[in-house]
This record gives C-alpha cells, structure tokens and sequence, in this order.
C-alpha cells in the first residue's frame, strides 16, 4: 500500500472522520461510503424515456416508461398527466415487473392433436399454417347466399374473441382483415 | 371505484375533500365504501327498485330541476294513447309477443308517430345486439312531436314516468333491497338536494353493471334520474362508465364485434340491408333531425378505407363484400357452435374465456371440440393449456389424448413494446410511444395480422373465386419499420383519421366526410385525430400548462369534446346556468358558442334557432335541442325505441334469484336472450319450486390487486403475493348457519359446476331482510384460475349463460347457489355432485324454464299488427 | 396478575424478535468466562498462585477464542466482520465491545503464550523468546484483567440497550448478573483446575460472584411488574432456576469441600453450568417478551396514563 | 463530546447534528391513512423501484393483508382493520362516517348484540412505513455504521456495509427493520435516498392515488397534518389523531408520521415507543459500577484470607 494510499485509507476510515470531523458520534457524515456518496437514481442513466399508458383498467394512467441498454429499467407514473397526476394503482405500479417476468412467453409453441406436451416451432412456419388453416376452414364453411338468394359473403366456421387492451390500430387491421375474409363471428371483451 | 379505479378515485376524494357527499350502493362493503360518507347494502340484482325509488321521491315532490327538464327533455312529449305501462300490464308493456319473447315497438311512439318505429318484432334487433349501435347516435324518431309544457297532460311523458314509479315508496325500496328506509331517504335527499343551477352530481359506475339481464336498463334508470335533476352535459354532473380494459372504449369504436363496423355503422343484415341504399337508409332514416343525416358519407368512406381504389360509386364501394348477419352471432351462441363441432378455428387476442367468460366449462368444452386455436398472448393462460391442466381433464371429460384441438401459442409484444393508441374511458385517445423491441417471437397485433393478411393474399393470388375478391382487392399496403417489419401504427391511425383520397390530405372533421370516394375515413367518429397532419392523441401538453379541461392531452372523439351534450350546461337562452357551473355558452357578439370544452352544438347557430317545418339532419336541431345525437334533439326520460325490453325500466328480479318478484307476476326480464343447448342451464327461482336447492345469492367482482381473469397479475409476482389465494367472503350469520370457518374451505355449487374458496368471515357483508326473508349474500373474485404463480377455481365457472336482450350481454353479477363446508370433490365425482344438485333442482340441461312467468296475464298482441312486421327469417 | 386487556393487530407481535441465534447466548456466557478467567489469572499472577496463574490464563484465551468464533458465526454475514472496526461508536454497545474485545482478546492471547515460554529450547532466538515472554506475558495478564470487568458487563447493556421489552427494563441489573456470573465462572476454574491449597480465591470470588447474580436475577424476577413474567415463565424460567440452584449448590460446594479436591472440582462445574442456565434464561427471557405484543402495548399504555395523569 | 443536548433524547434536528454542513431541510412522509383506499400501490411501486423480493404467497385472513408486517421483504405494509363495534361503543364518527350494515328491524338470525342490526362498521387502513425517527435506536446501535443519517435527515441501511449482526432488529422500537433469509443483512424502507438525491419523489408517494402518502420537508407536513385535523374535527371525525408528529416524544418526533382513526395499536403501532439510546447514559453508568463492584470482588477474594 503506497503512502499516498495509506492516507487515503486512513482519511476514508469512519473512525478517523469521527474524530477529526463534524460527526464525533459516527452516526451520519462520516459513516457515509463510497457506494452511498456515489448513489444515483437510475432514472437519471436512463437511455430513453418513453410516454406510455398503463394497460391495466380504462382510467388511462400517464405512465413513463425508462429504457437503458435496450432493457425496461422503471415505469413509473407521469406527473404531466391530467388524468392521473403521476400516480399508479398497485397493478399499474407493477408494469415492469409485467413487461420483465419470467413467465412471459418468448418462443412459439405449439400443441399437435392429441398430444400431451407443447412442442416449439418458427414464427414463419406458424404463420403459414395459419393461414392455411383459415383458408382451409373458410373453404368448407363459405355460405354465399341465403335460402332466398341474398348474399351472405361469409363463414361461420372462423370464431375470434379480442381482449380490450389492442391498440385501436390493431382492432381496426383485425376488423378489416376478418370482414374481407367473410368472417363474421369476432367478438371482444366489450361484450364479456 | 376505489377498488377497480383506484387511481380515478382520486377525484371522488378531491370532491370529498370540498365538501361533496360521496354514496355508495354495493351488496358488499369494499374499499370504495370505506371511504363513502353513506354506504347502502343491496341486494344484488334490484338496483332499479332502488333507482326507481329515487325518481318516484323526485317526480312525487316535484324536486326535479324544471328549467332543464321542460327545455332539454322529452318530459312534455305526449305518448301514443295506444301505449299501455306495466302498472296495467303486471309487468309487461303494450306490444309483448309471446310468441318471439319481443315487443312490437309501435305502441310507444310520440302521439302520431305509431307508423314510425320502423322496429317491426325486435327479436331479430335482439339477435343483432342493435342496442350497441345506439353508443354513438340516439335511436331514431319522426319530426315533430306534440308536447304539453305544463306537463299535466296524462299521456305526457312526465305523467306516464310518475305512474311508472308510483309504487317504487321508499317501503317497497326496503322491501325489494333490504336497504332500511332511512338510508334510502339519505339518499334520495342529498341526490336531490345536489341539482339547480348552482349544483350538479354525478353518477358512477363500474362496467359490472351491464353484466345483468336487464342491465341496459339500470342505465337507463341513472340517466333518467340524472336528466330530471339537469346533471347531464354539465361539469360535475353526468353518468361515468368505469370501463375495466385499456381500451373497452376503443374496442366498441372500432369493433372487433360481430355486429358493428368501426363508428358504429350496423354490420349488414341479410334480409335488412340487401343493397347499399337500404343499408345507408337504415343508419340515416330519411326524415330525421340530429347528426345522422350524413350517414351516407360515413359508410361510403369506411368502405373506400377498406378497399381502395376498388371501391367505387358504381359498385356502391364494393358494399358486396361485406359479410351479412343472419341472427345472434355473439361469443356464446359461438361457443355453443364449438361445443357442437360447427367452428372449426378460433382466434384468442390477449383474451382469457377459459376463466373470464360465464360458464368456464361450456368455454373449455368448446375449445376441445375445435379444429385449430390460435392464443396470442404475454402468459400462457388457462385458454391455452385446457387441453391439459383444466377441471375438465380432471373430471374425464377433455382427455389429453383424445383432444384432437391442434393449438398454436404466439407470444404476444407487450403495451411497451408496440406503439398505438388506447381510447380510456372518458373517449380519449392517448398515444403510447415505443419503448423496447418485444422479446424473442413476440409480436404485436398489428405485425401478427397484417403479415397474416399478406401471407393469405400471396396463397389467393389468381384465385378466380368471387369470395377471394375482397380479400385481394383490400387496401391492404401499409408501411413497415423496425427490425420485424412492424407496420408503422401511425400510417393505420392516419387511415382510421381518414384523408382525401386524391391528395391524401388528413380530414380534421367527420363533416369533411363524402359520399362519393373522394374520401376514405377508417372511422368517422375518430375523424379529427390527425386533424392538420398531426397526431392529436400523441399531444402531452401537460397538466400544469392548460386549464382543468386539459383540452390538449391527447384528443377525445368526436372532435376532441370532453363533455358530451354540453349545450346543456347553457340555458335554454345559451347563458351559464350559473356563474358557478359556468362550461359552454352562447357569445351574442361573436355570434358562436364558446366555453372551456369544445360546444357539443353546430358553433354558430344562435339559442334562438328554430328549423324550417319538415326540416331533418341537423338542420331539424333546435336551438334549444343539447341532445343532437337524438331524432327529437332532447334528453329521453322515455325511449320510445332503441331500447328492446321496454321505454321505461321495470324492475324484474335477475335470472337465478331466491326471491319472487314483489311488484309484477312477470319475475325476470320476458325479452331476456335464454340459450336452450344442454351445455347450459338456470337455476329455478320462484314461483318455480326448488329454488331452495340453491338458498344463497353469489355475486362476483374485482380486486384492486388483480385484473380481469388474471392472466396479466396472476403472473406478476409483486401482485400475484398481494392476493395470493381464491377465497370466498360470507357474514358472520350465514358461517353460522353453514357451518363456515375463517380461512377454513367451502364450495359452491351451482346448476353448472362446483368451485372450493378459502373462506374469509367479514362483517362487510350482511343477510338482508327481503320481502318478509333472510337473504344472504356471498362474494367472490372472479381472477383466478389454474394458471400463475397463484392459482384457485375460477367464479365464474358457476354462472349459465343468460344475456341481456340490448347488447348480449352475459348476466355474470347475481346467480344462486349452495355453500358448503369443506373441499370440493375431485375427479368424476364432482360431476356426480353437480347432477344430484341439478336433479334435485329439478334443472334438465338443454330445457330451461320458460322466460314468462307461468300465469302472468301477458297483453293480446296488438290487434293490427301495423308495423313492418318482418319476421325474422 | 389479572390478564391485562389490551388490543393488537390480529395478535401479531409489535416488536421483531431478536434474530440472534444460540451462539449469543452461548457468547454472554463465554465471554464472561474470559473476563473471569482473566481475573483469577492475573490474581493467581499477583499472589504466586500458578495454578490459578495458568489455568486462569488458558481458559481466558480458550473463552475468548471461543467468543469470537460464536460472533462471526452469528453474523449475517460472516465475511464482513472486520466492518465492526469502521467506527468507534459510544451509541452502540457492540461497537464498543468491540473495541472490549480488540483489546482484551491480544492480551488473554499473550499472556496464555506466555506460559509456554518454559517448554521452549533455550538456545538462539527461542531462548531470547524464553527469557522475553514471562514478564511479556506478566504484563499483558494485567492488561487482560484490567479490561476484564467491562467484557463482562458491557454485554449486559447491550441487551438492555434494545427495544426487547423486559431486556431494556431491566438494565439496572443486566450488568450486575453478568459480573457476578462471569466472577463465578472464573471461579469456577479456580475450583477445577487449581489444587486446594491455592484455592482459596476461587473460593471467595465465588461466593462474590454469586452474591452478584443471585441478587440480580432475584430483582429481574421479581422487581419489572410485568415485564418479571417471561423470567418466571417457559423456558426462560426453568433455566433461570436451573441457574439459581447449580449456583446454590456451586457455592455451598466451594465453602464446604474446603479439602476435598474432586468437591471442589463438581462445584467449579456447578457454577459454570449456572452461569450457562443463567446467560441462556436472560436470554429466551428477552425473546420472549418480544414476541407478545402484550408485553410491549399494556406497560406502554400504562406509562402514558400516569404520565396525562401527571399532567393533569 | 455530545454534539447537541439532545443528541440522545428530546428535539433535534438529526442531520446537522451528524456532521451535515450546510444540510437540505429534513424530508419525510406523512401518511394520512383517512383517505388511505387500501389499494397497496405504494407496497407495489416501493417493490418495483428497489428490487425487493417477493414475501410470502398465503392468504392470512387479516382482512386484506396478505403481507402481514414491515419485513425485510417489505418495506411497505397496508393494514386492514374491519372494525365491527356495537352501537354503543363511543367509536365517535369515522373518516367516513360509520356505515351502517345490519339489517333492517328485526334481530338477524345467529348474530348476538344490539337489536339494531351491527352499525358502527368500519374499515380502518394503513400504510405503514419506517418511522425514520429524529432519535434511531437501530442506527444508534449499528456497530458497523451502515445505518447513518442522510444529509436529508433520513436513516438508510448501506446494504455494501451491514454484516448481518441483527442488533438494529432487536433495538427498532416499531418492530420495522428486518434480517432478510438467505441474504443475512438488514433492510427497511430508505425513503428512497437514491431518488429523492436526484429531487425526485419516493416511488410510495409518487403512485399513493389519494395522496394519502405524502412527502416532503417535514416541518411543512406537520403544519398541513395539523390542518388536515383540524378541519376532520370540524366535519366531527372526533378521534382523527396525528402520531409520531410531536418532537417531545420518545423517539424525538418521527420523520415519517401519521395521521390515525384509532388507537396506535389497533394499528400495531407501539402506544408511546421510547428510543433506547435515551436511556443509554444510565446503562453505562449501572454497568461501571458492576464493573467496578467485580473488580473489587476480585481482588478481595486475593486479598482477604490466607489459604
């Protein structure tokens, strides 16, 4: 331990501090570490800040949503909001832990009939099966007309039901994409 | 509030904190009442005995605020003499048929415009959940209505309300709810005592309300007292729907719904709306005053939206496209469908039936008997993995093995991973900005439907067959970004805002609108939110740098008005009410409506405004009408249509109730929407008998701790340990009496399932005397279920399917059912338990009892039959 | 004593129970032992008693080894003990027991060394040593001693320098039994390890020792209203008593087995096993009255009326 | 060499008294538990912010409290009360007033008591918190110096220094700081010393939708208290009572108090905790004359007597 060394050390020891400085008791200033000098909000590191929306219940809570490294850091509530004024309920206040837990679901799984375990499989493939599906199924149930020739354009055989936490932009592609492809029965939580 | 709004409640409390007296109506003591200055117990299921109540004691004492009431509502209006009240009809209205369960409508017109209903049987307007259509525009009426502005006429409809509720006294009040007349009178007075001038209050209520076989009508009763008491269109006044989703709102506006395009333009029916004409007259009807006039231009640019160049004046904008109605397509009549093999696929967006609709066991025997299910969601939810870990493996009925439901499970990007808009439940629009890329494979909506939409499009092409067309011909080219290829949300929004075809110029309001393909408007209501090429719901002005209305944060449909019919908040001459409650007014020198809010009123026509004889659309709004939406520009104390189950609420007792009707012979609502498949089944009330089978009143709601069916707090740790078990609430008395012990277990059986709860003995819920008996009431959460980091039954397994005739939907808040000590029994042998209960109730699956009460005098069919009577076909 | 009636929260404790685990208990007695062992150290060092000398010197450096084995071991984490030396702070008696300790411990460990200067090879640097360490080591058994007296009570108000109900209400006396314990634990090695002849010391520091902490478990017991209950009750009781009588029986065997070497011997054991009763008591005695919210809400509310009282 | 008069005991202003030059005024919480909804926000935002683990997954049946307690696992804990006092019981008026609940007229089957059906209901609840008292007996304690006194007068465990040695647990006269399992070290609620140093709010405050919490400088929190009582008083909120706001009590004031509807204990918050460092000069004093008497045992055992 060089000198220098030595003198930071010793100057850097509590007990030192107490006696030489303004807290003899040790019980503030001068049991203060480096760690506690240093502390910062991580708000503050942040890389990017985004206004967001809670999406929990219908009230609409402001919420800004912290990122640094490309990871959720905070989400806390946004003081600017009229609504809320920068407050959160309990299930608003867990966003993160939402948007981070463990038991999301990051890979496509899939259950073959019959089976008793899940299965992975890719994004794409799943895609086309889909659509496959769809146009399968669309093919066998398509009505084109009633019993007295007016027109139905549709099939029964497709049923959807939608959670009311899509965004507006993603229930309107829904709506469109259905009713171009004749299905008719889509429903959501509105009506639940 | 407190419970399932905790964060709006703040403004209860600021409200409190000036002196305002807050009420609570619950059959549960929650955390809402904690706060209440006077908390009123209910039974669950008479909340329109008790509203009811309310408006007797105004009508009877004459405390409506008269000014508001004679200028902006139908009070003076004289009804057709041929309509007959339920007073003389034991329970039903003029115009019941027996026969569909429906009312011929023709009977309640105004005087003189019997031939106008247009409504013929309304049984199929049932099937097609009409009433959702009347969200955004007041049903339709003629032109000009007779009215008597001293309001003594008998058939007026001040006089026909005050008989309606004449028997409502505040002893029947207590005599139906168990609430004592004290506490109803507290009520009633300080609710009265809150109007004028000077004074406004405001009702709230949370979406749990609706969930009721005559829940539109509870609506209804809340809207008509808060009409009498002139608390409509003005600050600290109106009735708030607390919706319990992001974005309910949004989800009715641009609706993934069977029965509605985006702004709520009716889907086609087939015998209805064979041609674009009809289909335009039928929104618009030809002839009537308020803002529905330019329907044409409304469905003429959602069509252009959809396909583009395609659509044009001469194909009537490929109106042919569009998929037509035949009756009820609703969620349950769906599931029904799967049960019987008739779906072959079906699509769960961040949705959880499984727990979250009524009759869990009808939702997962659907699900079994599927071709293929697609769950798109953040967690693996109970809807996913029926196939293995549901009750119905553990009884025998779904076995893995046998369960031929091939499921595919995409991960879904979460509200911080995606950008768009949420519409809350004030009509705002706020745009959320993207924080993360979403994980691994999960995607949003937006990419998961569009690269659907282009992948289905790619294996169409060529197809010659006529059903590809709309798929090929669909507008269906939005721009992408990011590293999936996410379409850009805003391209979509600008859509939805709508443009000028030609130079893509974004409207910046519905009147911008045409019929004639110059412009494509996704959803008219919506028009306005790209005014000027900016995104308005993206603005976030902040608090502290605008007035209390906040106009500049984010933007509200239509037209970013925050208060609706806020012309009321002016008198009849456009001056404030008062001082006080000062909102829009009319400024005589500028010659236009002004005010802190955006004026709910064409901006300069004067107070003084009268239209022409014979005039319609908005020209026919007078300039005393604040209500523009309607076909008679005023407030509806009486519907003549719109609403199915009759112009005036009536209390009927739920569907499952212990209790017989007090006031009618009719016991539940005669149009309610019964499902006769064997899957399904009502517990028999009185006059049936049996009904002791199931002695207790159950009715389920929210924790502020979870969320809706628990897919997004069940698995979320810090929530997940803040309510960690199932449990049912019951009071001290009915422990007694069931031999119930504190965090002991019970279980519930009802005439679908046995479900078991730790129990929690609390004081917040008390037997009620009810007409002469002890009722009790239990409470259950309805979030939890076999997935999570904490699991338990799931409550509404015990409900059937019984739904409202107006909007299909499920009467999920009040159902019968015995308690027992102990666990539930498991494998085969609880379906045994369910049989004996059913047998015993005398319930046969697949038979329910009949909707009309057996001997109540139902009224002949009116003689002439005189309206379009169209039968369903 | 009627029962007291009073409201809790759902009967849960106001107070968190002491997370301190076995080995502090075994500590209060260990390091009293040092402390006494010290004094009968540097007393036999003083007046030519080697076997006191000796024995007193080892066992001091043995309890005190012991000590802080159980200290560390206690510790949440072990690996951070050394942040006991980061502040020198009177507000904390285990801060300043620390420093006890820092200073005792190296003095209980040379003077102990030292008794082994005889067996060392007389020539080169190990005969230095031999010829160095006696008066080394006769130094630091002073040292040892003089600090003696505070290891062993400074503990006592460590317990009572807490929220733990009958702990802090007891502090007039904490310090008194862990003198007289650790005095009769000295004595009590005296007794064993020392022939009869030499003693007689051990003897009288006994009987002083356990004066002590008769006279202080008595008023504990007696004397807090009650906050005297958890002393009298459960397992706190029993060992209390147990105590009492080993101590009973130590002493009575010290004084009458003058000459008897195995008497003696039993006796020495008697008292450590009362100073081990009496430690382990006051301790469950504390935990005890921690876990009742009883203990803390009914002598609490009782003080605040007399004090509106007093105010009138 | 005591700093203040009051170092140990009485009114004081902690942070300048503990060497802080030139300190920002002392910052704290008032919790108003009168408009306090039970909606446990504040547990969750406090979790969310500081990375707290999880605590316990069962239902205790303390009406709405599944937590239980302030553990090391929560530094927040919401306390539910269902308070069902007979009619007579002079419970006084509630913040909101009681609620009436029984049954109309007649006695209601297997319930014993008045006639009346049960009146009097109320629903007490409580976010309870560190006290962050003026005098701390946990950081007087603290032999390692990890607990200390912030600039801003608050009392924060340094997690880089603590090494488990449980004294703070046995000396909180709250029963709020806690030894967490499988970790071994101290921890409690830091009144959020990372964020109030960047001039934010605490996570608890900021999300509390009511403001029941509120923070700020602690001398205008006890003015608004005050106030806040004054006017419960008017509207006859009769036993509306601050706690922990005086500086004259036992622990010198706390700087994180509140306002209550009934007895502290009701609550499980301690009638009138005393700090122990108050009486700490008494001990010293009581353990040097032991000190002293077992010295001069000693020497006399030498000294007297011959054999």
């Amino acid at each position: 331990m060089s000198r220098v060394g030595l003198r930071t050390f010793i100057q850097g020891w509590p007990v030192y501090r107490q006696l030489t400085g303004t807290d003899p008791l040790g019980r503030g200033a001068a049991a203060q570490s480096d760690r506690s000098a240093r502390l910062s909000a991580r708000t503050e590191t942040a890389d990017s800040v985004a206004r967001s929306v809670c999406p929990y219940c219908a009230v609409g809570c402001g919420q800004r949503v912290y990122v640094e490294d490309n990871e959720v850091t905070q989400i806390e509530g946004d003081p600017d909001s009229p609504i809320s004024r920068g407050r959160l309920c309990p299930k608003g206040s867990a966003s993160k832990s939402l948007v981070t837990s463990p038991l999301r679901q990051t890979k496509v799984r899939y259950r073959r009939p019959f089976a008793t375990e899940w299965e992975d499989l890719e994004l794409d493939v799943a895609l086309d099966m889909i659509a496959d599906r769809i146009l399968a199924a669309r093919a066998q149930t398509w009505e084109d007309v009633d019993g007295q020739g007016r027109p139905l354009n549709r099939t029964l055989g497709i049923s959807s039901l939608g959670g009311a936490t899509l965004d507006n932009e993603e229930n309107y592609l829904i709506k469109k994409l259905f009713t171009a492809m004749g299905a008719l029965q889509i429903e959501n939580q509105a009506r639940i | 509030m407190a419970e399932a709004h905790p964060v709006g409640f703040q403004w209860v409390m600021e409200a409190k904190r000036r002196g305002a007296k807050v009420f609570h109506v619950d059959p549960r003591f929650t955390r809402t009442s904690a706060l209440a200055d006077s908390y009123l117990p209910i039974r669950a299921g008479s909340d329109i005995a008790l509203l009811g109540g309310v408006v007797r004691h105004i009508l009877h004492n004459e405390l409506d605020f008269r000014e508001y009431v004679l200028a902006y509502t139908n009070a003076a209006t004289i009804v057709s003499e041929r309509f007959v009240d339920t007073e003389d009809g034991d329970g039903f209205f003029s115009g019941f048929d027996p026969e569909t369960g429906s009312y011929v409508q023709d009977s309640w017109q105004y005087a003189g415009h019997e031939s106008d209903s247009g409504s013929g049987h309304t049984a199929q307007e049932r099937d097609t959940a009409a009433g959702l259509r009347h969200e955004s525009h007041g049903a339709q009426v003629g032109g000009q209505t007779v009215r008597d502005e001293t309001l003594q006429h008998p058939r007026c409809v001040y006089q026909i309300l005050k008989r309606h509720f004449a028997r409502y006294t505040p002893e029947m009040v207590e005599r139906v709810c168990g609430i004592p007349r004290e506490k109803f009178l507290e009520l009633a007075e300080a609710w009265t005592a809150n109007s004028g001038r000077e004074r406004t209050g405001v009702l709230i209520y949370s979406v749990g309300w609706t969930q009721h076989s005559v829940g539109v009508q509870y609506i209804r009763t809340g809207a008509i007292i808060q009409l009498l008491l002139g608390n409509m269109g003005r600050p600290g006044g109106g009735i708030l729907a607390l919706r319990g989703h992001a974005s309910i709102q949004g989800s009715t506006d641009i609706p993934t719904l069977f029965n509605l395009l985006p702004g709520y333009l009716p889907m086609p029916h087939h015998a209805d709306h064979p041609t674009f004409d009809e289909w335009v007259d039928s929104i618009r009807h030809p002839g009537q005053k308020g803002f529905w006039g330019n329907a044409r231009a409304y469905a003429a640019s959602l069509l252009k939206a959809y396909w583009g160049d395609a659509a044009t004046p001469e194909n009537d904008f490929c109106y042919g496209y569009l998929p037509r109605m035949t009756g009820d397509h609703g969620t349950y009549q769906q599931v029904l469908n799967m049960i019987d093999g008739k779906v072959r696929g079906y699509f769960l967006l961040g949705q959880n039936p499984a727990v979250g609709s009524a009759h869990g066991r009808a939702q997962r025997l659907g699900m079994a008997n599927l071709d293929w299910l697609v769950v798109r969601d953040l967690f693996m939810i109970e809807s996913a993995t029926f196939w293995r870990n549901s009750p119905e493996v553990a009884t025998g009925e779904i076995v893995p093995e046998q369960c031929r439901t091939e499921v595919f499970f995409l991960p879904a990007a979460s509200h911080v991973e995606k950008e768009g808009t949420f519409t809350q439940t004030q009509r705002l629009l706020q745009w959320r900005e993207k924080a993360v890329d979403p994980p691994g494979d999960a995607r949003s909506e937006l990419w998961f439907f569009y690269h659907l939409g282009l992948r289905l499009r790619e294996k169409l092409a060529g197809s010659e067959l006529p059903r590809d067309r709309a798929l090929l011909d669909l507008a269906w080219d939005y721009p992408t970004h990011g590293p999936h290829a996410e379409p850009v949300a805003e391209a979509v929004l600008r859509e939805i805002n709508g443009y000028e075809v030609a130079t893509g110029r974004p409207l910046s309001a519905f009147a911008e609108a045409r019929d004639d393909g110059s412009t494509a408007v996704g959803c008219w209501i919506y028009c306005g939110v790209y005014a000027d090429g900016v995104n308005q719901a993206a603005r976030r002005r902040s608090r502290h740098e605008q007035d209390w209305v906040a106009a500049e944060w984010g933007w509200a449909w239509p037209a970013n008005r925050r208060i609706l019919y806020n012309r009321a908040s002016a008198d009849p001459w456009g001056r404030p009410w008062s001082e006080r409650k000062r909102y829009v007014w009319w400024d005589p020198d500028a010659g236009q409506w002004t005010g802190y809010d955006v004026p709910d009123f064409e901006r300069t026509k004067p107070p003084t405004y009268r239209p022409p004889e014979g005039a319609s659309g908005p020209e026919g709004i007078a300039g005393d009408d604040p209500f523009v939406m309607q076909g008679d520009g005023k407030g509806w104390l009486y519907a003549p249509s719109g609403v199915l189950d009759g112009p005036l609420p009536t209390h009927y007792e739920p569907a499952e109730s212990p209790v017989r009707n007090p006031l009618y012979r009719q016991q539940a609502n005669p149009t309610r929407k019964v499902y006769a498949h064997p899957v399904n089944s009502v517990n028999p009330s009185p006059p049936q008998e049996h009904s002791q089978v199931f002695p207790y009143v159950f009715t389920v709601s929210r924790l502020t701790e979870h969320h809706t069916a628990g897919g997004m707090s069940r698995t979320v740790r810090p929530l997940a340990e803040l309510q960690p078990e199932m449990f049912v609430e019951v009071s001290p008395d009915l422990a007694a009496e069931a031999g119930l012990a504190h965090l002991g277990w019970a279980h519930l059986v009802s005439g679908r399932a046995v479900i078991e709860a730790k129990v929690l003995v609390t004081d917040r819920l008390t037997p009620l005397r009810v007409d002469g008996q002890i009722v009790h009431q239990v409470w259950l959460p309805y979030h939890f279920g076999f997935e999570g980091l904490v699991t338990g039954d799931s409550a509404n397994d015990l409900f059937g399917i019984t739904l409202d005739p107006n909007v299909l939907i499920q009467e999920s808040k009040i159902g019968t059912c015995d308690v027992r000590p102990g666990r539930r029994p498991t494998g085969p042998a609880l379906l045994d338990l369910v049989a004996d209960y059913q047998r015993r109730a005398g319930i046969v699956p697949g038979h329910p009892a009949p909707t009309l009460t057996p001997g109540a005098l139902a009224p002949p069919a009116p003689a002439d039959g005189a309206g379009k009577g169209r039968d369903a076909s | 004593m009627p029962e007291a009636e009073f409201t809790s929260y759902y009967g849960r404790p106001i107070l968190k129970a002491p997370v301190w685990k076995w080995d502090i208990a075994a500590y209060l007695f260990t390091g009293g032992l040092a402390a006494g062992s010290s004094l009968l150290a540097a007393g036999g060092q003083l007046t030519g008693r080697p076997a006191l000398r000796s024995a007193g010197r080892v066992t001091s450096l043995a309890a005190v080894t012991a000590s802080t084995v159980f200290l560390i071991r206690d510790l949440g984490r072990p690996a951070r003990f050394h942040h006991m030396l980061r502040v020198a702070k009177p507000t904390s008696p285990m801060s300043v027991g620390t420093w006890i300790l820092s200073a005792f411990g190296p003095a209980a460990g040379v003077a102990a060394v030292a008794e082994g200067a005889a067996w060392l090879p007389e020539r080169g640097l190990s005969g230095l040593a031999r010829r160095v360490l006696p008066p080394v080591g006769h130094a630091a058994g002073l040292a040892a001693a003089v600090t003696a007296p505070a290891l062993a009570t400074y503990t006592g108000v460590l317990l009572a320098d807490t929220a733990v109900p009958s702990w802090h209400e007891a502090y007039p006396d904490l310090p008194v039994i862990f003198a007289g314990s650790a005095l009769a634990s000295g004595a009590g090695v005296g007794l064993i390890a020392a022939p009869v002849a030499q003693a007689g010391p051990a003897r009288r520091m006994a009987v002083a020792g356990a004066a002590l902490e008769l006279y202080g478990s008595h008023r504990v017991e007696t004397r807090l209203g009650l906050l005297s209950e958890p002393y009298r009750t459960g397992s706190a009781g029993r060992l209390l008593r147990a105590g009492r009588a080993l101590t009973a029986l130590g002493v009575a065997g010290a004084l009458l087995g003058r000459r008897s070497r195995t008497l003696s011997a039993l006796s020495g054991a008697a008292l450590l096993g009362a100073s081990v009763a009496t430690r382990f008591g006051i301790f469950h005695g504390g935990v005890a009255s921690a876990r009742d919210p009883k203990y803390t809400v009914v002598p609490q509310r009782e003080r605040l009326q007399r004090r509106r009282a007093a105010e009138g | 060499m005591l700093p203040d008069p009051h170092s140990l005991s009485g009114p004081l202003d902690p942070a300048p008294e503990a060497g802080w030059t030139d300190a920002p005024p002392r910052m704290g919480f008032f919790t108003d538990t009168s408009v306090c909804i039970g909606c446990k926000a504040c547990e969750v935002a406090c979790k969310e912010w500081n990375d707290v683990p999880g605590s316990g997954l069962d239902l205790l049946g303390m009406s709405y409290d599944n937590t239980g307690a302030l553990t090391a696992n929560s530094w927040r804990h919401v306390a539910f009360v269902e308070q069902s006092r007979p009619a007579g019981h002079p419970a006084g008026v509630a913040g909101a007033g009681p609620q009436f609940l029984g049954m109309p007229g007649a006695q209601p089957p297997g319930r014993a008591g008045g006639a009346q059906g049960r009146t009097d209901f109320r629903w007490l609840m409580m976010s309870d918190v560190c006290k962050h008292c003026t005098h701390a007996a946990c950081l007087d304690v603290c032999p390692t110096g990890s607990l200390f006194r912030t600039e801003f007068g608050t009392v924060v465990v340094q997690e880089d220094i603590c090494n488990g040695c449980g004294y703070c647990i046995s000396a909180c006269p709250y029963g709020v700081i806690d030894q967490r399992e499988g970790d071994g070290r101290a921890w409690k609620c830091t009144l959020c010393y990372d964020r109030i140093g960047a001039g934010k709010t605490p996570a608890c405050a900021q999300a509390c939708p009511t403001e029941s919490i509120q923070y700020g400088p602690l001398d205008e929190l006890r003015e608004r208290a005050a106030a806040r009582v004054a006017t419960l008083h008017e509207r006859g909120v009769g036993e509306a009572r601050l706690y922990g706001h005086d500086p004259g009590d036992g622990v010198g004031g706390d700087g994180a108090f509140f306002l209550l509807l009934d007895e502290p204990e009701v609550y499980g918050l301690p009638p009138d905790p005393v700090v122990t460092t108050r009486d700490l000069p008494k001990m010293w004093k009581r353990a040097g004359l032991a000190a002293l008497a077992m010295a001069a045992a000693a020497v006399a055992a030498f000294v007297g007597g011959s054999s």
